[in-house]
């Protein structure tokens, strides 16, 4: 055991006298590559939302726009050999477990070059080689395939985990409870992330709860349910170290609630009817962005001008990924059945 | 004469049926202050309030159930999936029960929820937003299926549904939400399980539904120019099937193709195609009987594949072209 | 508030100085009621088994045998404007609902005379005009249709209640958690009313829930969830009295789990593998009949003559039902498409 | 020659799959100490140990689901539906997610996930229990749908499914579990898409699959004696399906009948009748193609009324002496 900030971070969390884990047991370059991944989820939605006001591009895009810090906390400590499913608020888990903009940018684009071949678009843009078994068009689809994925892992005898990433909507799903036992009954290493921003769409938790949190629910389960600020790094990395210890150590799934919100509308269609504008003005001065950036200058592990050059860096990697978007190859019609199946039918 | 859009006649229908019937009620999710996904049900929140416009949690299964029970329970019950998709959630409570519940019960209750079914491809949702399931439905007994192609029918049938004492599934293509049509005023019925001849000809016969019968009269418009005389029908009701009037225009026409966005195998134009086939037309028949259907793939999200994904105009009319003349 | 047995039950339960609210608000009559519909539930499904064997009838069927005093408890003092959603072993709701046994029977050789003429066959046995909405083959589709069925009592303004019948196999469904969630944020009159007879088909609840009890889901919604003797009327019949006083009070839904134990296999092909001859043997000691007459007699309410004629009278109208069904009209096959649509299809 | 009832195949495939693939394992409801609701697992988890064959909670939604996402993870598993009426609950995952998946990361990764659906009427189990919904998959790109008739084809159409990259879906008959037939010992494979002509003839060519093999062969057995010679055709697959085959005893026979236990209306029969009404086999066709699907109605418990909703061998030769003889 040690808190010598240049090691990785051990398997179970420990206590350093005076600073918190988060912050004991990952070196500066990892925290700093987390910082970076959080810009990049930002400006990757900013430059994909931006292309689309422009009509560069069509469908629709769900923004996770102030979730940063749940989907880059959550992921920046995984294996590539863990496995994430995600939703149709994904871009962020997706560069988490470690996609790259350019990729992602030629699907958003539906050229070829794309993770998906243009196949998927915004709502299904994943990397498999990384983990990511796939975002997801269907509200709470992902639930059961990351328990299955947990099965084939404890089958496998390996010692992995799953993440399982879902909205607060999601949780209402009759999947979320089919999946939350079977992952109990057979003590799976699973890690049940739900993304409570407050609304499913246009309704908020108050209306589609009889629970004041979705942790409130994991008792049912008799799973672990906890509660962490969403937008704090700190809070969802170290509730993280100690659910996937859990599940490595083959103790079974944990339910993390990171509490957030989306800044920006569900998505394209959404007129904000059903919340005020003071609230998301609220929720903007909680931006988890800043608040990790003062935190590792106040940790001295980072000062202003390194805080410049890696946004900078990102926006460099931005501009490349959308140029080399736009440069890609469209699909040709011919292809069009092309992997629907991966045995070609005779 | 007035005309308003898909989407505002469906609207007019669920307002004008809640003001005439305390016991209509719509469930679905954003439907309230939000609107609906597709803005179908608008403002109707504030005019008939929470209890009539019901948000409900996402949970499609429960919430179909809830549309059967309350339907068994006296009310009628309007269930919107957001996207028709969707409902593969809710099969079992549409399939399962509403469906079998009147017959297994003996004929000692019935059934009467309607469905809303947003379907179809063309919005750059890729393959778990886009699909066209009517054939699927058209395979229960139990169920009605219909699918209006303009805003007059999209009232009127919908009207219907809502009257109609079975369960219903009304398919509403995503792209005809905006078209523009007249739609009279008042409350009236288009009859289910009735298909209509669009456009009157001489040479072969189209039958199409939803967005067909729109790229089907643009395709005979293109050939009429070529002196090819089509017919079109609007087949609108998928489930009963409206086989008469098929069969009467083919007798005339002599030749069949069936138009349809959803997958070809097993889609809706499989079993036009049979009930000609084993019908009194068969012998009127003077060429094989074409079906232009979706491709064997599901949606994919890049507009170049998604248009070639589905049946488009062009494709048609030399499909057309060469089921009449024979040439390719 | 009174505690004379000749008054009908008042709508809040009422402690009586030394008798319990079951025996001190229902008169002898309703109680002797209650038995005689035990007996009818339990004779109706030994002749049931018995023709059966016999090769009278086919298909399955599934018997409640043990499971009387939940059945008959939770139904007996509902009116005919509740409702009821019943399951695939609903022979004993049925009958607690009011059904008769001859058309039950006949229902049950598939005649015309049975309540569904002969379409739906013992899991199907439900008569409409009671209030019963339908018993059904569909593990857990009983539960939204009965909070359908509440939603449209509140919206009707009435204060009926509607009764979710269900199973410890079917508390693991999706329809379960979506169904208790709306029910909870809604406030709908509904009692859900768990049958835990400790497995569903083979699978023990302890290997297929994490926790120990059904109600222990309920805290999830909100919900009071009361787990009782699912063999002593008294308690289950309390329970109810509690949970309809709050559903028709307009203060919600209420979860009971009655503990208890199908004596007999879970369909005609169980072989009982996945449970021991003793388990049984020590769950037949504790039958809810003799128990429930035994209290009736301690209670001064029935003698050991008057529980023999009810009895008796059961016998009879079991023979007299029997003999109308053997007798009864076997459907043509004209008739086969006959209802499949309330308007036929022109 | 060894001979196996035909769930006795499948179980003998199921363990040859399990001892010579170690990423192989079954799940399902009560297919533990249980045996499965139709014997089908038997005691194979006394031979392969809990952790392989995995008795799931009452959960159709998460089992399918778990399938897909062990699938994804490098096993293979074979997920059964202990009624294919239950699958209802879980075309979210088997639709959406299943067959889709690849296509929607762009053949990145694939699904090779079996499911097991035991169909069909005939045990008076009435509506919700009797179900034959191949066609709903078979109109479903992504997916494979096979229906074995024999006990042979039931352990080489099992095995080829779960050595096949693609999500399949073994539609098996209730009604066959029982009937006996030859099975060879070792592991061997019956390719998918390919229909088998088990019966040759000259006057016309019935389709049909599962138990309406059977019943098409006794048809034609008695029709022999009255000189009316009639081709058998095993479907086999309905995704994909051996048009080919098909069309070649068309063009042979020139009288075409389907024969499916599916509802009538939508059925497998429709696209057997579209296909070849569009093929070339069109032009040698002497007759109207003929389909005997099931009746357009709920499967009922009545005994009497069950047998009438699907097609019986008697119903059949009448039929069939109907169309080649032009008799009624
Ligand atoms: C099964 C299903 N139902 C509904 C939808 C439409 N829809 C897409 S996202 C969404 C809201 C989901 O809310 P939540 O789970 O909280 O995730 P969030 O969008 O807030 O990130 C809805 C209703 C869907 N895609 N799938
Ligand atoms: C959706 C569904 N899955 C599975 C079945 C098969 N099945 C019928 S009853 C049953 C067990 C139900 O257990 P439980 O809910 O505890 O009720 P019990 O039989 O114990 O009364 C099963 C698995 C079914 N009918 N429906
Ligand atoms: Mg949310
Ligand atoms: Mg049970």
């Amino acid at each position: 055991m040690t808190s010598s900030p240049k090691k990785p971070a051990p398997r179970t969390p420990v206590l350093h006298p005076n600073v918190r884990p988060f912050y004991a047991q990952h070196s500066p370059d990892e925290l700093k590559e987390a910082l970076r991944r959080m810009h990049l989820v930002r400006k990757f939605e900013e430059t994909a939302e931006d292309s689309y006001i422009r009509g560069l591009t069509h469908g629709t895009m769900h923004l996770s726009i102030g979730q940063e810090a749940s989907a880059v906390g959550t992921t920046m400590s995984l294996r590539k050999t863990d496995y994430i499913t995600s939703t149709h608020r994904g871009h962020g888990h997706c560069i988490g477990k470690g996609a790259e903009a350019k990729y992602m940018f030629a699907e958003f684009f539906g050229k070829e070059e794309g993770y998906c071949r243009g196949r998927g678009g915004s709502m299904h843009i994943a990397d498999p080689e990384s983990g990511n078994l796939g975002a997801n068009g269907i509200v709470g689809g992902g639930l059961p395939i990351a328990v299955g994925a947990a099965l084939a892992i404890k089958q496998q005898k390996r010692d992995d985990v799953a993440v399982c990433f879902f909205g607060d909507g999601a949780s209402n799903e009759g999947a979320f409870h089919e999946s939350l036992n079977m992952a109990a009954i057979w003590k799976l290493p699973v890690i049940f992330v739900c993304e409570n921003n407050g609304y499913g769409m246009s309704v908020s938790t108050k209306r589609s709860m009889a629970v004041a949190n979705v942790a409130d629910r994991a008792p049912a389960y008799n799973m672990p349910g906890v509660i962490v600020d969403g937008n704090n790094m700190a809070d969802v990395v170290e509730a993280m170290m100690v659910a996937t210890a859990r599940a490595r150590g083959g103790e079974g799934p944990t339910l993390i609630e990171c509490k957030t919100y989306r800044t920006r509308g569900h998505s394209r269609s959404d007129r904000n009817k059903y919340r005020t504008k003071e609230e998301i003005e609220e929720w903007k001065l909680r931006d988890p962005i800043p608040h990790f950036v003062n935190e590792l200058i106040s940790h001295g592990i980072l000062d202003a001008t390194e805080a410049d050059t890696i946004e900078k860096s990102v926006d460099a990697e931005i501009k490349a990924g959308f140029d080399f978007a736009v440069a890609g190859t469209n699909p040709t019609p011919q292809s069009l059945t092309r992997d629907v199946y991966a045995r070609e039918i005779v | 004469m007035r005309e308003l859009s898909f989407a505002q006649a469906l609207n007019e229908a669920l307002a004008q049926a809640m003001e005439t019937d305390p016991r209509v009620f719509i469930m679905g999710e954003d439907i309230g202050v939000y609107g609906g996904a597709f803005g179908v049900t608008g403002d109707l929140v504030h005019r008939f309030g929470e209890d009539r416009v019901i948000d409900t949690p996402i949970a499609e299964l429960g919430g179909a159930g809830a549309a059967v029970g309350a339907a068994l329970a006296g009310s009628r019950p309007i269930l919107e999936f957001q996207f028709s998709d969707f409902a593969g959630l809710a099969i079992e409570q549409i399939v399962n029960q509403a469906a079998k519940i009147r017959y297994m019960l003996g004929g000692k209750t019935h059934v009467p929820v309607v469905f809303r079914m947003p379907s179809g491809s063309g919005t750059g949702a890729a393959a778990q937003h886009s699909q066209s399931l009517e054939a699927w439905f058209g395979h229960v007994p139990g169920l009605k299926v219909i699918q209006p192609s303009t805003p007059h029918d999209a009232k009127g049938m919908l009207l219907a549904a809502i009257e109609d004492p079975d369960p219903v599934l009304i398919f509403e293509h995503k792209l005809l939400y905006k078209i523009k049509g007249h739609v009279p005023e008042e409350q009236y019925l288009v009859p289910i399980g009735k298909a209509a001849v669009v456009r009157a000809g001489q040479h072969a016969t189209v039958v199409g539904s939803a967005i067909m019968v729109h790229r089907a009269l643009e395709a005979a418009e293109i050939l009429a120019a070529e002196g090819i005389d089509i017919e079109v029908i609007d087949l609108r009701s998928i489930r009963p099937i409206d086989t008469a009037t098929i069969i009467a225009s083919v007798k005339k026409t002599t030749r069949l193709c069936c138009i349809y966005e959803g997958v070809k195998t097993l889609g809706i134009g499989a079993e036009v195609s049979a009930l000609i086939a084993e019908s009194e037309a068969f012998d009127y028949l003077d060429a094989p009987i074409m079906r232009l259907g979706g491709a064997e793939s599901p949606i994919p999200y890049s507009p170049i594949l998604e248009k070639a994904a589905v049946p488009q105009t062009d494709i048609i009319v030399a499909a057309l072209r060469n089921l009449v003349k024979g040439q390719s």
